[in-house]
């Protein structure tokens, strides 16, 4: 559909959540926790913050959570029973406050779990999700979204966008037919258009380097010195996979309770020495930089050659909850210096 | 630090040491650590109190080992570390130069190991006001407001196990939490599987953590899960009166007296 | 209602309380039977994940116990279970665990009549402090579900 | 109502269990639900991942050919957790298996052609649903032989089928262990693999090989094959990678920009060159 403009009026952003509400989905938003703002289920429009550059953690957990139950078995002496995962169970949720960047890693996800085989577990539960974004006044030193494809105010992926602007009225673009569901469970607070420019209440975030160049260095110098270089300081923790809107390496493990249990599906990261090791013992990727490179390659090089998609939306989550700082940004830049080959 | 970086200029050139395990400026206004084999590497070295991360976690890791023979910048933590990691022989004093930083920034230069444990004997592992307050707020809560309080804060974790990879004491090869005949740790980040794994790595942690706070600092959720070795440490110092790492005195749990105390057994 | 039977795992050694509950059974003499026994070849082998794997597998209460200070069949290795004990019990302690369910004790092979006096009084401790719901619901990973937290 | 997601494992009914070698069993495997059963297809050269519920998922081939209707089989060493596990079951006792998976020896493309296979220890298995495959349509190919090599006599797997195959004409076998390996009635070849094949110098005129082994034995096996003229073109292997989901979503197999659960199992020679050195 064409993207349709309206005003919500900043009064009105809670009365529209009551709305949403009121009509029974979950609501997922951005909470100002403890020690970091990630998105949990809400009930009230004053337990949500505004007060974010981006989540700690992505919005990705709404259809790829941390811990996937996949089915539960019981076991009996020479009988298994399995009970499937009860696909109809899946709610309809609500993700409010989703940036623009976080909106852009859904369809690089949904690439990879629909590459050949649908995993319907997670198609359903995207299926069944809406995103209303909004758009980024304020960038840090780890975002670098418009040196992918990406931009502050970008529309792919939301259902919905809202854009705050200088009168603290939003812009709302609705995107999607998901988008109008929930514009027509309030109509009342989508107002005409305004005349307002959308860009010039957005952040400023300066390109950084050529993504497509990225690629072409990345196949060019697979071996090379540079992932060493890169990867000394790296401590092959699993922080970057786990913020990133796209990383999707899991794994599936039995969890038993006597004689019931389930089988579950775990995030995991190519960052770990142990992700790739064989039962022998040989390990295919022992050191650190051979798991950079393949972090790195595999968003740049790799999806977009076999699912059409870059596995890298700018959101610099990895880079702020680094350990060790390892800055993928600076790195970008340093592979797109290198010399053409 | 400019004494720092002369000596670290010194030991490159006469071909001493290969490597300069350091700190340099990272992204905005923090610090990351720095492999500098040259004058331009060392020119780029820092040292101020944003330098948190405990540089000791490289001395054991394959890939660094293989840039040849590292001087380390080490403040107080870092040369807790290294003689924790000495007594458990996992580093060689002849392997390695450490350019002490005392509490003041000034270099402090020594050629063996004794020599940076009676250095430290100045410096005895303290909790500051603040870490104290927060301790004795944990421990006297009521058992089920603890638990209760726990399982909120451990049920953030999602095992990036970046807690683990940044503590120099984790150095083993395979985890305890990696070993799965029999599966000992739920791979899972649900309760259960993170109250386990912490609890695992408390305990592994008894009277071998220095109290440097890096597992926290690395911890992308913020847990204070650095308070449950930080007991430890106090509980091996009140019930054992271990007092920081010791070359000699052997590792709390794998040694003991006959007459150690308890109240508890019947 | 029926009254709430507690249900206990012991984790023994093998050579002094495993004796001792033996002699205790050999000697006729009664005591309560929640108890599961777990034998090991030394209270030194118990590892402290055993004790957080009985409650996560339902366990109320649990008893730990060996040979006395002195008297282990391998020299010493009481003498580390103790350390690791006390160790272990603070920093359960700390986490919000009720060591209260937890007895540990020596009970040598001699002893029988001190084996069915920790179980019965164990038993009552537990009965008294009800079922370990708390851990039992943590434990239950079949129908917690795990938000983006 | 529930779904049968992609994850859900097909119940099987473990038939008969064949010790193979020490630490080695052969299942067979008969679907439960015999619907299932009689939809399942697959090719040469495929795996699945198998499953003993409530200890996890491992990745192997399958070993029976599919010329073979009514079961599967899979031949594993006990290894790691869920083999441990596996090797616990008994006959009649239920396991997992989701499959097939992977890609297939291009048998149709073979066709009129001479077969060599050079297997080593535990990878008969995945050769010998080919094998199978091969000899149950005998009169597609010319010359099939078979080069077979294990640590000691005790370590060959399939030692019915090794007779079976000794004892036809229209298969040449070769069988060898490793100096010391043998017993005193050994009648095989005592020597390794590669040293063996050049001894045996089979005709490499419009023949395809197919190696299968542990990395040192492939290693010294290709130089001798490149001398005896065969091509990067007609040698083919079979690849393992860790694995996890088998359908290219897990992110472990990944090797290059190649996924050895979709693009493989089975590559040529000239395919495994291409790849970075990560498997």
């Amino acid at each position: 559909m064409t993207i349709e403009k309206y005003l919500v009026k900043s009064a009105s952003l809670s009365a529209l959540f009551d709305k949403i509400k009121a009509s029974g989905k979950v609501v997922q938003a951005p909470v100002k926790k403890a020690h970091t703002v990630d998105f949990m289920p809400v009930n009230a429009f004053n337990e949500i913050t505004d007060d974010y550059i981006v989540t700690t953690q992505s919005a990705k957990s709404v259809a790829f959570p941390r811990v996937e139950k996949l089915f539960k078995y019981t076991k009996a002496k020479k009988e298994v029973t399995i009970a499937d995962y009860a696909i109809n169970t899946i709610p309809e949720v609500v993700m409010w406050g989703v940036r623009p960047c976080d909106a852009a890693g859904v369809s690089p996800l949904n690439a990879i779990f629909t590459w050949d085989v649908d995993d319907v577990i997670f198609t359903t539960k995207l299926k069944r999700t809406t995103f209303i974004g909004f758009s980024c006044q304020k960038s840090d030193a780890c975002c670098f979204c418009t040196s992918v494809g990406g931009n502050p105010g970008a529309t792919a992926g939301s259902d919905i966008l809202m854009t705050k602007l200088s009168s603290g009225n939003y812009l709302a673009e609705i995107i999607t037919e998901k988008g109008k569901a929930i514009q027509v469970l309030a109509p009342e607070f989508f107002e005409e258009t305004p005349s307002e420019e959308k860009e010039k209440n957005l952040a400023q975030v300066p390109i950084q380097f050529n993504y497509l160049e990225i690629k072409e260095k990345v196949d060019a110098y697979f071996e090379s010195d540079i992932w060493k270089a890169q990867a000394q300081r790296c401590i092959s923790c699993g922080t970057c996979a786990f913020v990133c809107p796209t990383c999707a390496c899991f794994d599936i493990q039995d969890e038993n309770h006597g004689k019931v249990g389930q089988r579950i599906r775990n995030w995991d990261s190519c960052c770990f020495s142990q992700f790739t090791i064989h039962t022998s013992g040989h390990n295919p990727r022992e050191s650190q930089d051979r798991r950079w490179r393949q972090r790195i390659n595999h968003k740049f090089s790799i999806m977009p050659d076999r699912i059409n998609a870059y596995g890298c939306i700018g959101c610099g989550r990895c880079s702020r909850a680094c350990p060790v700082d390892m800055n993928i940004m600076e790195h970008l830049i340093g592979i797109s210096q290198l010399a053409k080959k | 630090m400019v004494d720092i970086k002369k000596k670290a200029n010194e030991l490159l050139a006469a071909n001493a040491v290969q490597v300069v395990i350091g700190f340099e400026e990272g992204t905005s206004g923090k610090s990351r650590a720095i492999f500098a084999q040259d004058a331009a590497g060392v020119d780029k070295l820092i040292f101020n109190s944003q330098c948190v991360l405990n540089l000791a976690v490289y001395l054991t890791k394959h890939e660094i080992k293989k840039l040849g023979k590292p001087a380390i910048i080490a403040p107080l933590p870092v040369m807790r570390a290294i003689i924790q990691l000495a007594s458990e022989f996992q580093i060689k004093e002849s392997e390695m130069a450490v350019l002490g930083v005392s509490p003041e920034g000034k270099l402090v230069e020594f050629q063996t190991f004794a020599a940076i444990e009676s250095y430290l004997k100045d410096f005895k592992i303290a909790m500051d006001e603040k870490e104290k307050e927060i301790l004795a707020k944990i421990s006297n809560m009521s058992l089920s407001e603890r638990f209760d309080f726990w399982m909120q804060e451990l049920g953030e974790c999602f095992k990036c196990y970046a807690c683990r990879a940044a503590c120099p004491m984790c150095y083993c090869h395979k985890c305890a939490v990696e070993q799965n005949k029999p599966q000992w740790i739920p791979v899972a980040a649900n309760n259960l599987g993170n109250l386990e794994w912490h609890a695992m790595r408390a305990m592994h942690l008894a009277g071998r953590c220095v109290n440097c706070d890096a597992c926290h600092n690395a911890c992308p959720k913020g847990i204070p899960l650095n308070f449950l070795t930080k007991l430890m440490m106090v509980d091996a110092k009140e019930i054992f009166g271990q007092d920081g790492p010791s070359l000699k005195d052997g590792h709390l749990l794998s040694t003991f007296k006959p007459n150690d105390k308890e109240n508890f057994i019947r | 209602m029926t009254e709430f039977e507690p249900k206990i795992v012991a984790f023994v050694c093998n050579w002094c309380t495993y004796a001792g509950a033996d002699l205790t059974g050999t000697s006729r003499i009664k005591y309560a039977t929640n108890v599961k026994l777990v034998r090991f070849p030394c209270t030194g082998r118990i590892d402290f994940m055993l004790l957080l794997k009985a409650f996560g597998e339902g366990a109320d209460g649990i008893i730990i116990s060996g040979c006395h200070p002195n008297d282990c069949h391998y020299t010493s290795g009481n003498f580390h279970a103790r350390r690791r004990w006390i160790m272990f019990r603070g920093l359960l302690n700390f986490l919000g665990i009720d060591t209260r369910r937890i007895q540990f004790s020596w009970v040598s092979a001699a002893e029988g009549g001190k084996w069915a006096d920790i179980v019965n009084s164990t038993v009552k401790s537990v009965r008294e402090l009800g079922p370990y719901n708390d851990y039992k619901k943590v434990a239950d990973f079949l129908e917690t579900e795990v938000t983006n937290g | 109502m529930e779904d049968k997601t992609i994850y859900t494992p097909y119940l099987m009914r473990i038939e008969k269990i064949t010790e193979e070698a020490p630490g080695v069993k052969t299942f067979r495997l008969k679907f439960q639900n015999e619907e299932e059963g009689n939809a399942f297809e697959f090719k040469a050269g495929q795996f699945g991942e198998y499953s003993v519920i409530g200890e996890g998922e491992s990745t192997f081939c399958i070993a029976s050919s599919p010329t073979r209707n009514g079961y599967i089989e899979c031949t594993y060493r006990e290894a790691g957790r869920v083999t441990s596990a596996l090797a616990k079951c008994e006959e009649g006792d239920v396991v997992g298996f989701r499959g097939p998976y992977g890609n297939v020896f291009p048998l149709d493309e073979w066709k009129g052609k001479s077969l060599l296979f050079i297997a080593g220890g535990i990878a008969l298995p995945p050769m010998r649903c080919v094998i199978w495959n091969a000899l149950d349509t005998r009169e597609n190919f010319k010359d099939v032989s078979i080069l077979y090599g294990a640590k000691s006599v005790a370590d060959l797997v399939y030692k019915h089928e090794l007779k079976e195959w000794e004892n036809r004409k229209d298969v040449k076998l070769v069988t060898t262990v490793d100096p010391g390996g043998q017993t005193e009635d050994w009648t095989g070849e005592i020597g390794f693999v590669p040293a063996v094949l050049e001894k045996m110098a089979p005709s490499s005129v419009n023949t395809i090989a197919i190696v299968c082994g542990p990395p040192v034995m492939i290693k010294f096996t290709l130089p001798v094959l490149e001398k005896l003229g065969f091509t990067e073109d007609t040698i083919y292997t079979t690849l393992e990678n860790r694995m996890k989901c088998g359908f290219g979503k897990c992110g472990r197999c990944n090797c290059g920009n190649v996924y050895i659960c979709k693009d493989g199992p089975v590559f040529s020679y000239k395919q495994v060159k291409a790849l970075p050195d990560e498997y």
